[in-house]
């Protein structure tokens, strides 16, 4: 696993008193005070290369003084080098806004979920909830269920004459939903008001591809600026996560990316057999059908990407066309794990079920028809005028901006970062198998575009190359992984009883919207202390309100479809 | 085929004028002016086309089209001057583009 | 007789809506009343026999005239005056006579000339090619110093009204949530 | 006496006619846009409603009768309606100055196939056409939605770019027959055994853009952007009020549209042309009704070709669209004016 | 390893003749001529794989009960076993493995005999994430997960399946469908519909 | 006589439009939800009234250029229908006419005004 080595650092411990090291197999922190975390971090970005900015977030321990660590999730992504910077804190933080835009989000989720203050944060309001909500909800001492003082009636029981009983009941005290004043009251605190109409576009909007809230300042129709309102469609995931046991979270990981589950569903498996140390236990066969099915998923995602953002720019038919490609790999998804959209196919040590008859030669038939029907679709699209007028030139990103604003997956590749976890750290088959990493040029709508396509060809590669090693394996051969001391670990298929000794990493995998990465802190036991999310999504939304300065409304379908984010991920 | 009288033409005329010249004095916002303004340009037209009937010319729907090209370029230029004004002094009532004079 | 009626028809209906213009609040009322006035006309000039006058009379005030006030409405925030009162009452009224004291002057002259102006023998041509022919052979052989003067005209107000119209730069703060 | 009562029924008959072709052919390509969009996209569309859903159209009409009447809060309702009228009304009458066919005499009466063949017919096409202006802005105004107002905005800058445009490439036909009456126009490609089209190719693909961009039809139709604007303009219309806007952009436009196409380029109702030769006519079985077949068939063959451009390419953007109004298509006309203004009088020769 | 991705510019022969919209049009219109693919819901249905998660059912006992476990688990819990109905032993580990424990309501009885029974078994739909994670759970092969996908219902109540309609379900399903092979699906004239056109013969069904 | 049809054909026109005007407030359903009649706004609620007043659109000056053309195209209908009879008198006459206004048109282009919502070019 590419972590940072202690080496690296001796010439900073002398800079910076009271530096730490920690190197463990699962992961490597840097301890660092609370007044030098700052020049630390710049230090590492500017000297060290640690340019990509992957994930902050803090963990609570109402036990201890002072009560939050706080962690850095930093990538070098010239030497291939991870490294977590961690300091402790009571309720403060100097803000990284300058070093790295995309912490300025991080701090705001922080600051949401925990009430951490950064000191210099331009913009310091909530992420997720309205501005009225009183509590943090991620801090320990909040409880699972919330503050419940909403009274939810039963809707239909009274209507039908029917009673239900017990838990079954719905009638009972809810949390609060945020009202209509209590919505205002967040759009007034995060709108600074400069043109003549602000249009809001989003939550219920077409064109926003799920329930996302933005707000347009405009001039006639170009867009001065651009804010944007999340949390429509906030769980708490992460707060679910640490109620849940290991493999039972499989299920909300589901439901983060809900395009691409089967992508999130390895990943998760995948960090957790890392933390587990049984990487290398998970038998080969389940790898490969894990591999071959996530990169499935992965063209199924960008098939809906491609319809969606053809019908964005007004190309109706080839939404149909694509749809027609996805029903069939939906065909295929479903019949091999029984779900088409919430898939929970993999489990910490394999998958689910061995694959069934047939579904290797179906896999097949559709490999070899579909670069045709690609052809077809690139026929259409590809050079026609206006498409070229309308993507080429549109929602540029500069490969230095990659790094600022911590974008990953085919956002990073096609601004010319060959930043692909498949190839950087490889898990599962992806090292046994070959493929390239496409990357475009200029950064702009079109390169996003044509990285996805050729990604959907390479991924094909990747399919034929699993199902070649999937037909020379036997068909006995074990899908689950055995434990080699069941007394000491127990790896059932049910989620029942999966102990995690006491540890820490950060796992990621390369999702088709980006990295997604889980932060696991387990004080062991059979559910995680804390876990972190790492979405992809957020991180490639956030230079969504630079993208569109000065552009129109037009370029807001093209440029936020070519980011291509999902709101369950950047929700939660 | 009855044909209508000149006097026709020239109460419609007339009238025409008559409002345009009271919208022309009355009217407080400046587009408005320049809209009566039309309505008086038509009132002359009217008038042409009129006499034009009545002397079986075309003399007079020659110079008809002038005046709506002249009223066109006229319009341009006014609505033009109302937009720089709006621009510099955020006023579009002509009492108080006065004000701002003094 | 069908001709008197259509005649008075457009006639009430010009007079009313140019009634509209000058006594409405709205703006986009005002501007629907002066394209039903401007239709009205153009109705006027369909019976008096001048068609292409009718014509462009629609095609240039009713469309292209009335869309560019449209437009302009939708430039000037004119809401603002709205909340005023949108007319001067008193000095409109004081004004008035005097105005149209100086049409009628205006319109004594012009009768004296249709008077001794001789009759022409141009109904004989618009029955045989149409009026469009005649009208257009008339402006481009009798008139043609006249328009190519217009299209002068219509250079310089296009130049003037570019240079006028046209909008500074503006600036925004580049700062960002 | 006499002559005004056949008069009447003439023009009553011819009236009919229209209002047939308006509301009641206007309504079934619907169907028929659905039915090509499905084909392309591997669908076989509406198959409930009757054979091949065939009374479809008559399902969705009675559903949009019994649609609540909403009006949006804030909303100035006189003009909502208004806007209603003026979008109808203008889009029909263009049918007047259509002509279907040559003359012919039934039971003695020599009929004309067109309302009123006036002549400055394509003035009053292009007059009335530009009306649309009038009823997009209003709507959207009246509304009182953000969205409308940008949607109606839109419409409007694309209308009056391309009105200009339309005018323009209209005119190389207009030197060529020396009549603005639609029905001469027609006559003179007749006599001249020509086809406009083969001597103002400019012309004719400018104007097919031009009436794609003036109906809202892809690749132009920004103003009901489904991503960007919902519904563009008619966002805050219900029942057959967002029923008609469609059914008059969408539809009774392009019908008009093409028909005037076909009437300025295509030679209107005579047969298939080979250039300075003469006509031959495929479908001369049919006798008198022939010509009218020929329009027909060209009318429908310019609208499939148009739906056929909607399911395939994508949309523009609104800057690019004027732009490409007034810094291509327009001096192109302008130059085909020219080329036409020299050219002319060689043909005439 | 990395791959630059470009496309050619249009040339200027392709501007003016309007190739790019020449080509897009071709494939569309050829499109328009191949056959339909669309599934006609809900005057055809398709037939989910036996693999499909859908609503839930309770097997009956019908001597095909996965061996030993089943007699070791019924032995442990003193279970009740009758022809015909469920093969539940109550053993909870259903509603331990379930991520929402709230939506099972399991109790057992105690007969006469001394030997238990389950006596309610409600499943609460509406929380259900249908992940199937009590289906791995259930030793005896009892609760499993049937191909019903069309789950609307008009009340609350009805969403609750209760031990007999779990019952239903699982005789229904052991009557139609318990004996197929795990295949990938079955051939229906409504998925060839869609997969025609990637000349897609399954191998024939082992019995 | 002929102009006559249009108008009855207008008036009738006028009456269908009517007819669907208010065929919706007779035949439809009449309810009072609490906010059915409110604008789109994207299920947030309203917080501005008007939308009217707000909406700031800077392509009048395409209005201007539809002005001026249309103008210019008023002028060229009858100039084509007589353009058989003028002979070359009639090209130069028309020719000179395009040549200023096209001037014109190159004016505009240069100045920026043929952008859309014309930002500035530089010169």
């Amino acid at each position: 696993m590419p972590w940072a080595k202690e080496e690296e650092f001796i010439s900073l411990k002398r800079r910076f008193e009271g530096l730490e090291v920690e190197e463990k197999s699962t992961i490597t922190i840097l301890h660092i005070p609370k007044a030098r975390l700052l020049d630390l971090l710049k230090a590492l970005k500017e000297e060290k290369g640690y340019k990509l900015f992957l994930d902050h977030s803090v963990v609570d321990f109402p036990d201890k003084r002072p009560r939050f660590q706080a962690f850095y999730i930093l990538y070098n992504v010239d030497e291939k080098k991870r490294i977590v910077v961690k300091t402790w804190t009571d309720g403060t933080l100097p803000s990284m806004e300058k070093l790295w835009f995309a912490s300025k989000w991080a701090e705001r989720e922080c600051y949401d979920m925990f009430g951490i203050r950064y000191e210099g944060h331009e913009n310091l309001v909530r992420a997720f909830m309205w501005e009225t909500y009183q509590h943090y909800p991620l801090r320990k001492d909040f409880p699972l269920e919330g503050y419940a003082t909403d009274y939810l009636p039963s809707l239909n029981e009274t209507l039908w004459g029917e009673s239900l009983q017990g838990l079954m009941n719905y009638d009972r005290m809810h949390t609060p939903v945020p009202t209509l004043e209590d919505l205002e009251i967040t759009e007034k605190r995060r709108l600074q008001k400069k043109a003549q109409i602000v249009l809001n576009w989003g939550p219920l909007h077409p064109g926003t591809h799920g329930t996302m809230w933005f707000l347009f300042d405009l001039e006639g129709e170009r867009v001065f600026q651009c804010d944007v309102i999340l949390g429509q469609l906030h769980r708490g995931v992460e707060k679910l996560a640490e109620n849940e046991m290991y493999n039972q979270f499989l299920v909300y990981t589901d439901r983060m990316d809900y395009l691409s589950a089967l992508c999130s569903n390895q990943a998760w498996v995948v960090a957790v057999e890392r933390l587990l140390g049984i990487e290398d236990l998970v038998p080969e066969k389940a790898k490969y059908i894990r591999t071959m099915m996530a990169e499935l998923q992965r063209i199924n995602s960008h098939l809906l990407w491609l319809g969606t953002y053809a019908l964005d720019l007004g190309a109706l038919t080839i939404f149909l066309y694509a749809f027609k490609e996805r029903e069939k790999l939906m065909d295929i998804i479903e019949g091999i794990t029984g779900a088409r959209l919430t898939i929970s196919y993999t489990r910490v040590g394999g998958v689910r079920m061995d694959l069934p008859e047939g579904a290797l030669e179906v896999i097949k038939a559709f490999v070899k028809r579909f670069p045709k029907e690609l052809k077809e679709w690139e026929t259409i699209l590809s050079r026609n005028r206006i498409w070229l007028r309308r993507n080429i030139g549109v929602g540029v990103v500069e490969k230095e901006e990659v790094y600022f604003y911590g974008l990953t997956g085919p956002v990073a590749r096609g601004s010319g970062v060959p930043y692909d976890l498949r190839k950087f750290e490889p898990y599962d088959a992806y090292g046994w198998v070959e493929f390239d990493i496409p990357i475009g040029e200029n950064g702009d709508v079109y390169d996003r575009y044509l990285v996805r396509l050729e990604e959907m060809r390479q991924s094909l590669q990747i399919v034929e190359q699993c199902v070649r090693a999937l037909e020379k394996m036997s068909k006995n051969a074990p899908f689950f992984a055995e434990s080699p001391d069941p007394k000491k670990l127990k790896l059932p298929l049910d989620g029942i009883g999966l102990k995690v000794p006491e540890g820490e990493t950060y796992s990621s995998g390369e999702n088709p919207r980006g990295e997604l990465g889980f932060y696991i802190y387990s004080t062991g036991g059979v559910k995680p202390y804390r876990v972190k999310i790492r979405p992809g999504s957020m991180y490639n939304l956030c230079v969504y309100p630079k993208l569109m300065k000065d552009r129109v409304i037009a370029d807001a379908v093209a440029i936020l479809a070519s980011l291509d984010p999902v709101v369950g991920e950047i929700d939660r | 085929m009855t044909t209508i009288p000149l006097e026709a033409y020239l109460i419609i005329s007339v009238v025409l004028f008559g409002l345009g010249a009271l919208g022309m004095i009355v009217r407080r916002n400046m587009v408005t002016v320049l809209m009566s303004m039309e309505l008086a340009l038509n009132a002359v037209n009217v008038l042409f086309v009129g006499a034009d009937a009545h002397l079986n010319l075309v003399d007079g729907q020659v110079f008809a089209i002038f005046v709506v090209a002249l009223a066109s370029a006229e319009a341009a230029v006014g609505l033009g001057i109302i937009i720089a004004i709006f621009r510099l002094r955020k006023v579009d009532s002509t009492d108080e583009v006065v004000d701002m004079r003094g | 007789m069908i001709q008197w009626l259509v005649f008075l028809l457009f006639s009430a209906l010009a007079v009313l809506s140019a009634l509209g213009v000058v006594l409405l609040p709205n703006p986009i009322y005002v501007i629907l009343a002066l394209l039903s006035v401007l239709v009205s006309v153009a109705g006027i000039f369909f019976v008096a026999g001048a068609e292409l006058v009718g014509a462009l009379q629609l095609i240039i005030y009713a469309v292209a005239v009335t869309v560019f006030y449209v437009f302009v409405l939708t430039a000037v925030p004119w809401e603002k005056a709205l909340k005023k009162d949108s007319h001067y009452r008193v000095e409109g009224l004081l004004s008035f006579p005097l105005v149209l004291l100086l049409y009628l002057e205006m319109l004594f002259v012009f009768l004296i000339g249709v008077s001794v102006s001789p009759k022409g023998q141009f109904r004989e041509f618009i029955v045989k090619f149409g009026n469009t022919e005649v009208v257009g052979g008339i402006l481009f052989s009798k008139y043609f110093l006249a328009f190519e003067l217009v299209s002068l005209l219509l250079l310089i107000g296009m130049i003037g009204a570019v240079i006028i119209g046209r909008k500074e730069a503006q600036t925004y703060d580049n700062n960002t949530p | 006496m006499e002559g005004l009562v056949i008069w009447l029924i003439v023009t009553f008959v011819k009236i009919l006619v229209i209002l047939g072709i308006v509301l009641g052919v206007g309504a079934y390509l619907t169907l028929v846009e659905r039915k090509v969009a499905a084909h392309i996209q591997r669908r076989p569309g509406p198959m409930v409603v009757g054979w091949h859903g065939l009374l479809q159209p008559l399902a969705d009409g009675l559903k949009l009768l019994t649609k609540e009447d909403l009006f949006p809060r804030y909303g100035n309702r006189f003009l909502y309606n208004l806007a209603l009228v003026l979008a109808l009304v203008p889009a029909t009458l263009v049918f007047a100055v259509i002509p279907f066919g040559p003359e012919f005499e039934v039971f003695g009466v020599k009929v004309k196939p067109i309302l009123t063949d006036v002549n400055i017919g394509l003035l009053l096409v292009f007059a009335l056409g530009s009306m649309a202006v009038f009823a997009i802005a209003l709507a959207g105004w009246a509304s009182n939605s953000k969205y409308a107002l940008i949607g109606s905005m839109r419409k409007a800058g694309i209308v009056i770019s391309y009105e200009v445009v339309i005018t323009f490439a209209a005119m190389g036909p207009l030197i060529l027959a020396g009549t603005l009456s639609t029905y001469h126009i027609v006559q003179s490609q007749i006599e001249q055994g020509l086809w406009y089209v083969w001597l103002q190719p400019i012309a004719f693909v400018v104007y097919m853009f031009a009436m794609l961009a003036e109906t809202g039809r892809v690749p132009f139709d920004i103003q009901e952007a489904e991503a960007e604007l919902v519904t563009g303009f008619t966002v805050e219309y219900g029942g057959m009020k967002f029923g008609l806007f469609p059914l008059v952009e969408w539809y009774i436009e392009v019908l008009s549209l093409s028909a005037i196409a076909v009437v300025l380029f295509l030679g209107g109702w005579s047969p298939i042309n080979i250039p300075f030769l003469g006509f031959v006519d495929p479908l001369f079985f049919l006798g008198p009704l022939s010509p009218f077949i020929w329009f027909i068939l060209k009318v429908s063959l310019l609208f499939l070709f148009v739906l056929w451009l909607h399911w395939t390419l994508p949309r523009y953007r609104i800057d690019q669209i004027t732009e490409t109004a007034w810094k291509v298509m327009l001096p192109l006309t302008l130059l085909n004016i020219l080329l036409t203004a020299i050219l002319a009088p060689i043909l005439w020769r | 390893m990395v791959k630059r991705v470009f496309e050619k510019p249009l040339s200027w022969i392709e501007r003016i003749i309007f190739l790019d919209f020449i080509r897009g049009l071709s494939i569309t219109i050829r499109q328009a001529f191949r056959k339909t693919i669309t599934t006609h819901y809900p005057y055809e249905k398709l037939t989910p794989p036996k693999r499909f998660r859908g609503f839930f059912g309770h097997k009956v006992v019908d001597g095909k009960e996965p061996q030993p476990a089943f007699d070791e688990w019924v032995e442990r819990f003193k279970i009740k076993v009758e022809h015909g109905k469920s093969r539940c032993v109550v053993c909870m580990l259903c509603k331990r493995a379930c991520p929402v424990p709230q939506l099972f309501e399991i109790e057992g009885e105690k007969l006469p005999d001394g030997r238990r029974r389950v006596s309610v078994f409600n499943m609460n739909m509406m929380l259900c994430t249908f992940c199937g994670f009590c289906v791995d759970a259930c030793p005896v092969d009892c609760l499993f997960q049937s191909d019903i996908h069309e789950t609307a219902s008009y009340t609350r109540k009805d969403s609750v399946l209760d031990l007999e309609v779990l019952e239903r379900i699982g005789r229904d399903w052991q009557r139609r469908r318990e004996e197929e092979p795990d295949r990938i699906w079955i051939d229906d004239h409504q998925r060839q519909r869609l997969w025609h056109e990637n000349h897609l013969q399954l191998p024939e069904v082992k019995q | 006589m002929e102009y006559m049809a249009l108008l009855i054909f207008f008036g009738l026109m006028l009456a269908i439009a009517f007819v669907f005007v208010f065929v919706n407030t007779l035949l439809g359903p009449k309810s009072s939800e609490a906010l059915q009649d409110y604008p789109y706004e994207c299920g947030v609620p309203l917080y501005d009234k008007s939308a009217q007043s707000t909406f700031h659109q800077g392509y009048y000056l395409l209005g201007l250029l539809l002005l001026l053309f249309d103008i210019e195209a008023a002028f060229l209908f009858p100039w084509a229908v007589v353009y058989r009879y003028l002979g070359i008198f009639g090209f130069i006459e028309i020719f000179l006419f395009l040549l200023i206004l096209t001037y014109g048109l190159l004016y505009a282009w240069r100045r920026g005004a043929l952008n859309w919502q014309f930002e500035e070019e530089s010169l």
